[in-house]
C-alpha cells in the first residue's frame, strides 16, 4: 500500500489515536493531555496542507477496504472533501485551545477530550467518505461521540437534552439507512462520483429515486436542522460552549448539510435531481427553515438560543444553494459551509466568554459588555455584520453568489427571501450590538468568574479562538478572489461538477 | 494430518474431570490454560474446513447409520470459534468474579468445563439422538450453573429453567422416536436423503413440528421467552454471560440446521412468515420489557430476548426467490449470532462489573459510574453499540445484510420490524448510560474493583466491534462447503 | 384467564395425542433402514456378543461417553446445592434407632453383599446377555442407598480427594481408553477399538464404570441425605 | 396391529399426560413426575415404532437405555433442586406461580 493511500488514514489517526489515549489518561494529566490534543490537532492540519497542496498537482487519496464481499469502505480526499476536512481541523485546533482554557479546572476531562477527539475524528470520516456506505459509517459514530459532550455536566436537563438528541438522530440515522441500503439495492455501489452515479439507472426508476430521495434527505436533515426536524439543536444548547461552538459550527450540522451536497451533486447528480424535480422540494423546505429559523431567534433572550435559531437558518443557505440549478448556486452554498462555520463559531466563542467571564447567560444581560470585553466584543460584531450579509465579510460572499444563483435558476423568489432573512438577521443581531456597545454597562456583574488582567479581558485561551476566526471572517470577504480563498477552492469544485 | 475433531470433545471432558478433582473452587487457571489449547485447535479446524471443506467424521469408525457421525462444516467452524473466543475472556472474567464474590463459585469450573464440551458435541453432531444427548448435557449443565449461585430466585429460575428445557428436550425426543421409527435411521446423512426423495410422510411432519417446538422453546423465541430472564439475569454474571452469548445459540443453531438440511423439503413460506412474525413481536416486545426493566441484569437479560429474535427474520427472508436476498439473509443471519453472542457476553460482564461495585442491581444507583468505572461504561457502550447496529461494529454488518435482503426481496415489513428494534434496543441501552453519567446518588459508596475484571469485558466489546471490519474472513468460513 | 389456558393447553395436549397415534400408525417409510439387520452383521467386529451391549458400547458408544458425563453433571449440580452449614460427625440414620427397626438393619446386613455380587454378575454379564454397568451400577448405588438407610453408612459431606477421584474414573478411563484408541491405531478414530481387543476394551470401560456409576447414583442420594437429617433435627 | 404397536399407542397416550401434567400442575413434585411418565411415554414410542415388525431392534432400545439414564440424572437435580427450594422457602411450588401456565406471561 502506498503512502498516498495511508494518507487519509493517517488524517483520521491523527485524532483517534490522541483520543483513545486521552480517554484512559487519569484526570490528572494536564500536561501529556494537552500536549497530546494538542500534537494530535497540529498533525492533522500538516497532514491535511501536504494533501491540499498534493491534490492542486493532481494527487489522489484514496484508501480502500472490502468489509463485505460487494461493500466498500473508501476514504477519499478528493477537493469537496478536503474543504471540509482543513475547515473542520482548523476550528478543531482552535476549539480545542478554546476548551483547554474554558475546562481550566472542571472534572471529568480526560473523558471530554476523549470524546471531542473522536468526534473530529468522525467529522473528517463523515468529510472523506469516498461512498454512501462509509459516509454512514461516520455520520452514526458522530451522533455517538457527540452524545457525550452533550450530556456531559450530567445534569436533569443536559440528561433532558441528550434523550432529545439521540431520538432525533438515531431516528434520522435509521431513516437514513434505509434509504441507503435500497440505494445500494439498486445500484449494487453507490461510490461518490462528480455527476452523480444514479442517472445510470434511467428514468424508470423515478418513483423509486424519489422515495429514496426522501429517505436520504430526511435522515440527513435532521443532523442539518431543516424545519420539522430542528428540535433537538435549541435543546442540546445546554452543553458547554465549546461543544456547542463545534455542534453548530463544524461537526453535526455540518456533517448533514455536507451529506446533502454529496446526495445531490454526486450521488444522484445535479441535472439528474433536476429532471426528478427533487430540487424544488428541496429549496422550499431549506427556504421555509431559513425563515422559520430566523423568526423563532427574533424571540429568544437567551444568548446561545437565539444563535441556535440562528444557526438553524443559515446552515439552510447550504442547502438552498445546492438546490439552485446552475454554477453561482453551487459555489453560493458550498462556500457558505465554510464561512457559516468561521463565522458561528466565533458567535458561540464569544457567547462562552461572556458566559465564563461575566456570568452573563442572557441578552438583557448584554448591556455594556463592550466596554468590558473589547476583543471578544469586536469578534463577535464582525462576525454578526458578516451574519447579516454585509460588505467585506464571509458572509457577503455566499450571499452574493447565492442570489447570483437564483437569478441564473430563474427562482426570483429566492433572491426576496433571501432579502428577507437579511433583514431578519440583521433584527435580531443589531439589538445585541446595540446593548454591547452603547448601552451603559450595570453596577456590578452577575458574576465575574475571571478578572481582566492588563489588556487580558480574560483567560488568553478563551480571547485567541475569536479573534483568530473573527479575522479569518473578514479574511475570507476581502481576499475572496485571491488563490487561498475558500471562494477560490470553492470555484474549482464547481468546474468539476459542471464539466460537460 | 492432524484432526482437531475429536479433541475438541475430549479435551473439555478431561479438564471437567481435572478440575473436580483438584476441589471446590479451583482449577480455574487449569481452565484457562485447557481453553487456550482448545482455541488453537478451533483455529486450525477453521483453516482445515475453509480449505478443504466439509467433511464427516464416523466415531468409531462405524459411519452411519450404525455409528454416530460428526460433521464440521464452515456454520459448525463459526460456532466452534465463537464459543472458545466468548468463553476464553469470560474465564478471565470468572476467575477475577469469583476471588471477590465466592457466591456460585464451588463447582463453577468444572460445570464450565461440561458446559463447553456439550456445545462442541452438539456443533459437530451429524446423529439426531446424538444431538439429544448433548442437548440434554447443555441443559443440566446449564442448570446447575443458575442454580449455584444458591438464592431463592435463583433456585427457582433454575427449575423453572430446568423444567423447561426437559419439556423441550422431551419433544424433541418424541421426534427422534417418530423418525426412526419411520425412517430406521437417527443419522442426518441417511435421514436427508431420504426425507428429500421419499413422499412427505405425516410422522415426518409431526416430527419436524415436535423437534422445532422443543429447540424453540429451549431458544425462548417469544413467546416462550417467560424462563429466560430470571435465569439469565438472576445467575452469576460470568454464567449470565456464558447462557446469554452461547447456550442460546446452540439451540438456534440446531433450528437452523434442522430448518435448512433435514426438513427442507417440509417446511412452508407460512412456517417461516410465521417464525419471522415470532421474531419481530420477541425484538418489540423484549425491547420494552427490558426499558422498563429497573434491574440492569434483568435489563441485560430482555434485550437477549430482543436480540433472539432478530436471528428469526432470517427464515422468512430466506425464502425469497431473488437470488442473493437468501443468501445475504443467511450471512446478516449468522453475523448477528456472532455479533450478538460477543456483546451480550461483554455486557453481562459489564454490568456483573458495576453490580459488583454498586453492591446491589439496582439501575439507578448507577449514578457517577461514568467516573468511577469509565472503561466498563465504556465496555457496556460499545456491546450496546452492536446491540443497537449501529456502525462500525458487527451488528451493524449484521443488520445491513438483514435489511438489504429485505429490501431486496421486496420484504418491507421486516425492515420496519429491525429499524424499529434497533431505536428500541438504543433506548434501553442509553437508559444505562445516561444514568451512569448523572451524579451517584446520595449515601451510595462504590466498592473498588479488580483490573482484570474490566479487560475481558471490555476485549468482548472490542471484538464485537471490530468484527465488522472482519466480516469478510466470517463469511468466507461460512461459505466453506 | 387462567382456566380458559388450562383448557386450551389441555385441548390441545388431547389434540397433539391423537395426531401422535394417528401417525404411529401410519405404515413406516417403504425406504426404511434396517438397522437391527446391520446390527447383526458387524455385532462379530465389536467384541460382545450382546447386540444391546454392541450398540451401547461400541457402535453407539460416544453417546454412552455423553450419557455418563450427564450423570456426572447431575452429581454436579446436587453438589452445588448441597448445605453450607459444616456437620461433625454427621448422625447416620438415628431415626432407625427404633428396636423395630433392627429387622432392616438385619436386612440390610444380608443383602448388601449379596447385591454387591449380583453387580459383579450382571457386570460380567452384559457381554453376552441383557445387563453390563448401568444395571450393576445401579445395583452398587442400591446397597449404598440401603446401608445408609438402615444406618450402616453415614451420609456424604463435601467429597474429600479419594470420593471425587471415584466418582470420575469411570469417565477418566472411558476417556483414556478413547484417547488411546485413537492415537495407537493410524488413522485412529475416537472411540475405534480394534476388533480383536475390543472385548477386552469394552470389560474395561464397563468395569471402570460401574464403579463410578455406583458412586455417582449413591451420591445422588448420599450427600442429600445429610441435610435431610439436618432439616429434621432442625425441628 | 401388531403388539408393538399397542405399546407405542400407549407411549403417545403417556406422553401427552405427561406433557399436560408438566405445563399444568402447580406441585414440582407433580412436575417432575409428569416429566418421568413424559419420558417413558417417549421411551416406549422409541421401542414400540422401532420393533413394529416384529423383530427386536436394539438400536432403539440401547437409545431408551441411554435415554432412561438421562432422565434420572436430570430427576435427581430436579430434585435436589425442589429441596434446596423446600429449604430456602419452605414452599414445593413456584413462589409468584400458584396453578398452571399462567403467570409465565406476566413478567414482574
Amino acid at each position: 500500500m502506498n503512502f498516498n493511500a495511508i494518507l487519509p488514514l493517517l488524517v483520521l489517526a491523527s485524532s483517534l489515536v490522541p483520543g483513545m489515549i486521552i480517554f484512559f489518561l487519569p484526570e490528572s494529566r494536564i500536561r501529556l493531555r494537552t500536549t497530546l490534543n494538542l500534537t494530535g490537532a497540529i498533525l492533522k492540519l500538516l497532514l491535511i496542507g501536504y494533501m491540499l497542496w498534493g491534490v492542486q498537482h493532481d494527487q489522489s487519496y484514496v484508501f480502500r477496504y472490502n468489509v463485505l464481499p460487494d461493500l466498500e469502505l473508501v476514504f477519499k480526499a478528493d477537493a469537496l472533501a478536503l474543504l471540509f476536512v482543513t475547515l473542520s481541523a482548523a476550528l478543531w485546533f482552535l476549539t480545542t485551545l478554546y476548551a483547554i482554557g474554558y475546562l481550566e479546572g472542571s472534572p471529568h476531562r480526560s473523558r471530554f477530550f476523549g470524546f471531542f477527539s473522536f468526534c473530529v475524528t468522525a467529522t473528517v470520516g463523515v468529510a472523506m467518505a469516498g461512498n454512501l456506505f462509509t459516509f454512514f459509517v461516520f455520520y452514526e459514530l458522530l451522533t455517538l461521540s457527540t452524545y457525550p459532550l452533550v450530556v456531559h455536566r450530567g445534569t436533569a436537563a443536559a440528561i433532558r437534552a441528550g434523550n432529545i438528541y439521540l431520538v432525533y438522530t438515531l431516528a434520522g440515522g435509521a431513516v437514513f439507512l434505509t434509504g441507503i441500503v435500497w440505494l445500494y439495492g439498486l445500484l449494487g455501489q453507490v461510490e461518490f462520483t462528480p455527476g452523480g452515479v444514479a442517472a445510470t439507472l434511467g428514468l424508470e426508476y423515478t418513483a423509486q429515486l424519489q422515495v429514496i430521495f426522501l429517505l436520504l434527505i430526511a435522515g440527513l436533515g435532521v443532523k442539518a436542522a431543516l424545519v420539522p426536524l430542528h428540535g433537538w439543536l435549541p435543546q442540546a444548547m445546554i452543553a458547554p460552549a465549546p461543544v456547542s461552538a463545534l455542534l453548530h459550527a463544524v461537526a453535526v450540522v455540518k456533517a448533514g448539510a455536507f451529506g446533502i451536497i454529496r446526495i445531490v451533486y454526486e450521488v444522484y447528480g445535479i441535472e439528474f435531481a433536476q429532471t426528478l424535480n427533487l430540487l424544488m422540494p428541496l429549496a422550499i423546505v431549506a427556504s421555509i427553515t431559513i425563515i422559520w429559523g430566523s423568526l423563532r431567534a427574533l424571540w429568544q433572550d437567551d444568548l446561545k438560543r437565539r444563535l441556535a435559531y440562528s444557526t438553524i437558518s443559515q446552515v439552510s443557505y447550504i442547502i438552498l444553494g445546492v438546490t439552485l440549478f446552475g454554477p453561482a448556486g453551487t459555489i453560493g452554498g458550498v462556500v457558505h459551509l465554510v464561512h457559516q462555520g468561521i463565522m458561528k463559531i466565533t458567535l458561540f466563542f464569544c457567547a462562552g466568554n461572556y458566559a465564563e467571564t461575566l456570568g452573563i447567560h442572557k441578552i438583557s444581560e448584554m448591556n455594556g459588555a463592550g466596554r468590558r470585553m473589547p476583543w471578544t466584543s469586536i469578534a463577535f460584531s464582525v462576525a454578526a455584520f458578516g451574519m447579516m450579509g454585509a460588505p467585506l465579510t464571509a458572509g457577503y460572499v455566499s450571499k452574493l453568489y447565492l442570489n447570483q444563483g437564483a437569478e441564473m435558476a430563474e427562482m426570483a423568489w429566492v433572491s426576496w427571501m433571501l432579502t428577507a432573512s437579511s433583514l431578519l438577521n440583521a433584527a435580531y443581531f443589531l439589538p445585541i450590538l446595540y446593548r454591547l456597545w452603547f448601552v451603559n454597562q450595570p453596577q456590578k456583574w452577575l458574576q465575574e468568574r475571571i478578572r481582566a488582567r492588563g489588556r487580558w479581558e480574560t483567560h488568553g485561551l478563551l480571547l485567541i479562538p475569536p479573534v483568530v476566526t473573527a479575522v479569518a471572517t473578514l479574511g475570507a470577504g476581502i481576499f475572496a478572489d485571491t488563490g487561498w480563498s475558500p471562494l477560490f477552492w470553492v470555484k474549482l469544485i464547481a468546474e468539476m461538477e459542471y464539466l460537460p | 494430518m492432524f484432526d482437531p475433531v475429536p479433541w475438541l470433545i475430549l479435551l473439555p471432558l478431561v479438564w471437567g474431570c481435572l478440575t473436580f478433582l483438584t476441589g471446590v473452587g479451583r482449577g480455574g487457571r487449569l481452565v484457562l490454560a485447557g481453553l487456550i489449547i482448545q482455541l488453537v485447535l478451533t483455529i486450525i479446524l477453521a483453516r482445515q474446513i475453509v480449505m478443504e471443506g466439509a467433511r464427516h467424521y464416523a466415531v468409531g469408525g462405524w459411519g452411519a447409520p450404525l455409528g454416530v457421525d460428526l460433521y464440521v462444516d464452515g456454520l459448525t467452524g463459526i460456532m466452534l470459534l465463537l464459543t472458545h473466543v466468548v468463553a476464553l475472556p469470560l474465564v478471565v472474567y470468572a476467575r477475577a468474579y469469583f476471588s471477590s464474590q465466592a457466591e456460585g463459585a464451588s463447582y463453577f469450573w468444572p460445570l464450565t468445563c461440561f458446559l463447553l464440551a456439550a456445545m462442541n458435541a452438539l456443533f459437530m453432531s451429524a446423529d439426531i439422538f446424538n444431538i439429544y444427548v448433548t442437548l440434554e448435557l447443555l441443559g443440566l449443565a446449564a442448570v446447575g450453573l443458575v442454580a449455584a449461585a444458591g438464592s431463592a430466585g435463583s433456585v427457582t429460575a433454575a427449575i423453572r429453567y430446568l423444567l423447561v428445557t426437559l419439556l423441550g428436550s422431551g419433544a424433541y425426543l418424541m421426534g427422534v422416536a417418530l423418525l426412526y421409527g419411520t425412517y430406521g435411521s437417527v443419522s442426518l446423512a441417511v435421514l436427508e436423503p431420504l426425507l428429500a426423495t421419499t413422499e412427505i410422510s405425516a410422522a415426518a411432519c409431526l416430527a419436524a413440528m415436535l423437534m422445532l417446538a422443543g429447540l424453540l422453546l429451549k431458544t425462548a423465541l417469544f413467546p416462550f421467552h417467560f424462563w429466560l430472564p430470571p435465569a439469565h439475569g438472576g445467575a452469576p454474571a460470568p454464567v449470565s454471560a456464558l447462557l446469554s452469548a452461547l447456550v442460546i445459540k446452540a439451540s438456534f443453531y440446531l433450528i437452523l440446521r434442522l430448518w435448512f438440511d433435514l426438513f427442507a423439503p417440509l417446511v412452508t413460506t407460512q412456517a417461516a412468515q410465521l417464525l419471522g412474525g415470532l421474531g419481530a413481536a420477541a425484538i418489540l416486545w423484549g425491547s420494552i420489557l427490558a426499558f422498563n426493566q429497573t434491574r440492569l441484569k434483568m435489563l441485560v437479560a430482555y434485550s437477549t430476548v430482543a436480540q433472539i429474535g432478530y436471528l428469526f427474520l432470517l427464515f422468512p427472508l430466506m425464502t425469497s426467490a431473488i437470488p442473493g436476498a437468501a443468501e445475504s439473509a443467511m450471512q446478516g443471519g449468522v453475523m448477528q449470532l456472532v455479533a450478538h453472542a460477543l456483546a451480550k457476553a461483554a455486557m453481562f460482564a459489564a454490568a456483573g462489573v458495576m453490580v459488583l461495585s454498586a453492591g446491589k442491581d439496582d439501575i439507578a444507583l448507577l449514578g457517577g459510574m461514568s467516573s468511577h468505572l469509565p472503561l466498563t461504561l465504556f465496555t457496556f457502550a460499545l456491546a450496546g453499540i452492536t446491540l443497537m447496529g449501529l456502525p462500525p461494529s458487527g451488528g451493524f454488518i449484521a443488520k445491513w445484510l438483514l435489511i438489504d435482503s429485505a429490501v431486496s426481496g421486496g420484504q418491507w415489513g421486516w425492515v420496519v420490524v429491525m429499524i424499529l428494534g434497533g431505536l428500541l434496543s438504543a433506548a434501553y441501552v442509553f437508559k444505562v448510560l445516561r444514568q451512569a453519567f448523572l451524579p451517584p446518588v446520595a449515601g451510595i459508596k462504590f466498592k473498588p474493583v479488580i483490573r482484570m475484571l474490566e479487560w475481558p469485558a471490555f476485549l468482548l466489546a472490542l471484538i464485537s466491534l471490530l468484527l465488522g471490519f472482519r466480516s469478510v474472513e466470517v463469511l468466507n468460513l461460512l461459505g466453506a462447503a | 384467564m387462567r382456566s380458559l389456558l388450562n383448557v386450551l393447553v389441555i385441548v390441545l395436549s388431547a389434540a397433539l395425542g391423537l395426531v401422535l397415534i394417528g401417525v404411529i400408525l401410519e405404515s413406516p417409510s417403504p425406504a426404511r433402514v434396517r438397522l437391527s439387520e446391520e446390527v447383526l452383521m458387524q455385532i462379530g467386529a465389536s467384541g460382545v456378543t450382546h447386540p444391546v451391549t454392541a450398540v451401547l458400547l461400541n457402535f453407539r458408544g460416544y453417546d454412552t461417553l455423553l450419557e455418563v458425563m450427564v450423570l456426572l453433571l447431575a452429581l454436579l449440580g446436587v453438589l452445588a446445592q448441597m448445605g453450607k452449614q459444616k456437620r461433625e460427625n454427621p448422625p447416620a440414620g438415628f431415626y432407625l434407632t427404633e428396636p423395630r427397626m433392627q429387622v432392616l438393619l438385619w436386612l440390610a446386613r444380608v443383602l448388601v453383599p449379596l447385591m454387591v455380587l449380583v453387580a459383579g454378575y450382571l457386570l460380567w454379564a452384559g457381554g453376552h446377555q441383557p445387563g453390563g454397568a448401568f444395571q450393576a451400577g445401579a445395583v452398587l448405588a442400591a446397597a449404598g442407598v440401603l446401608l445408609n438407610l438402615s444406618g450402616l453408612l453415614p451420609s456424604w459431606m463435601e467429597p474429600a480427594w479419594n470420593l471425587r477421584a471415584g466418582l470420575v474414573s469411570g469417565l477418566l478411563v472411558f476417556l483414556l481408553i478413547a484417547a488411546a484408541v485413537m492415537m495407537t491405531a493410524s488413522p485412529g478414530l475416537l472411540l475405534q477399538y480394534p476388533p480383536a481387543s475390543a472385548g477386552m476394551l469394552i470389560l474395561l470401560v464397563e468395569t471402570g464404570l460401574t464403579l463410578s456409576l455406583g458412586l455417582i447414583l449413591a451420591g445422588l442420594f448420599l450427600f442429600l441425605s445429610g441435610d435431610a437429617i439436618d432439616d429434621e433435627a432442625d425441628k | 396391529m401388531s403388539g408393538a404397536l399397542i405399546y407405542a399407542c400407549a407411549g403417545a397416550v403417556l406422553f401427552v399426560f405427561g406433557v399436560t401434567g408438566l405445563i399444568l400442575l402447580p406441585h414440582l413434585l407433580r412436575k417432575i413426575l409428569a416429566f418421568n411418565i413424559m419420558g417413558s411415554g417417549v421411551f416406549l414410542v422409541l421401542v414400540g415404532l422401532g420393533q413394529r415388525d416384529g423383530t427386536p431392534d436394539p438400536v432403539p432400545q440401547a437409545m431408551v437405555l441411554t435415554g432412561i439414564v438421562v432422565a434420572v440424572a436430570a430427576t435427581a437435580l430436579a430434585l435436589a433442586l425442589v429441596r434446596r427450594l423446600l429449604s430456602l422457602t419452605g414452599k414445593i411450588q413456584f413462589p409468584e406461580e400458584s396453578e398452571g401456565l399462567g403467570r409465565c406471561w406476566k413478567n414482574k
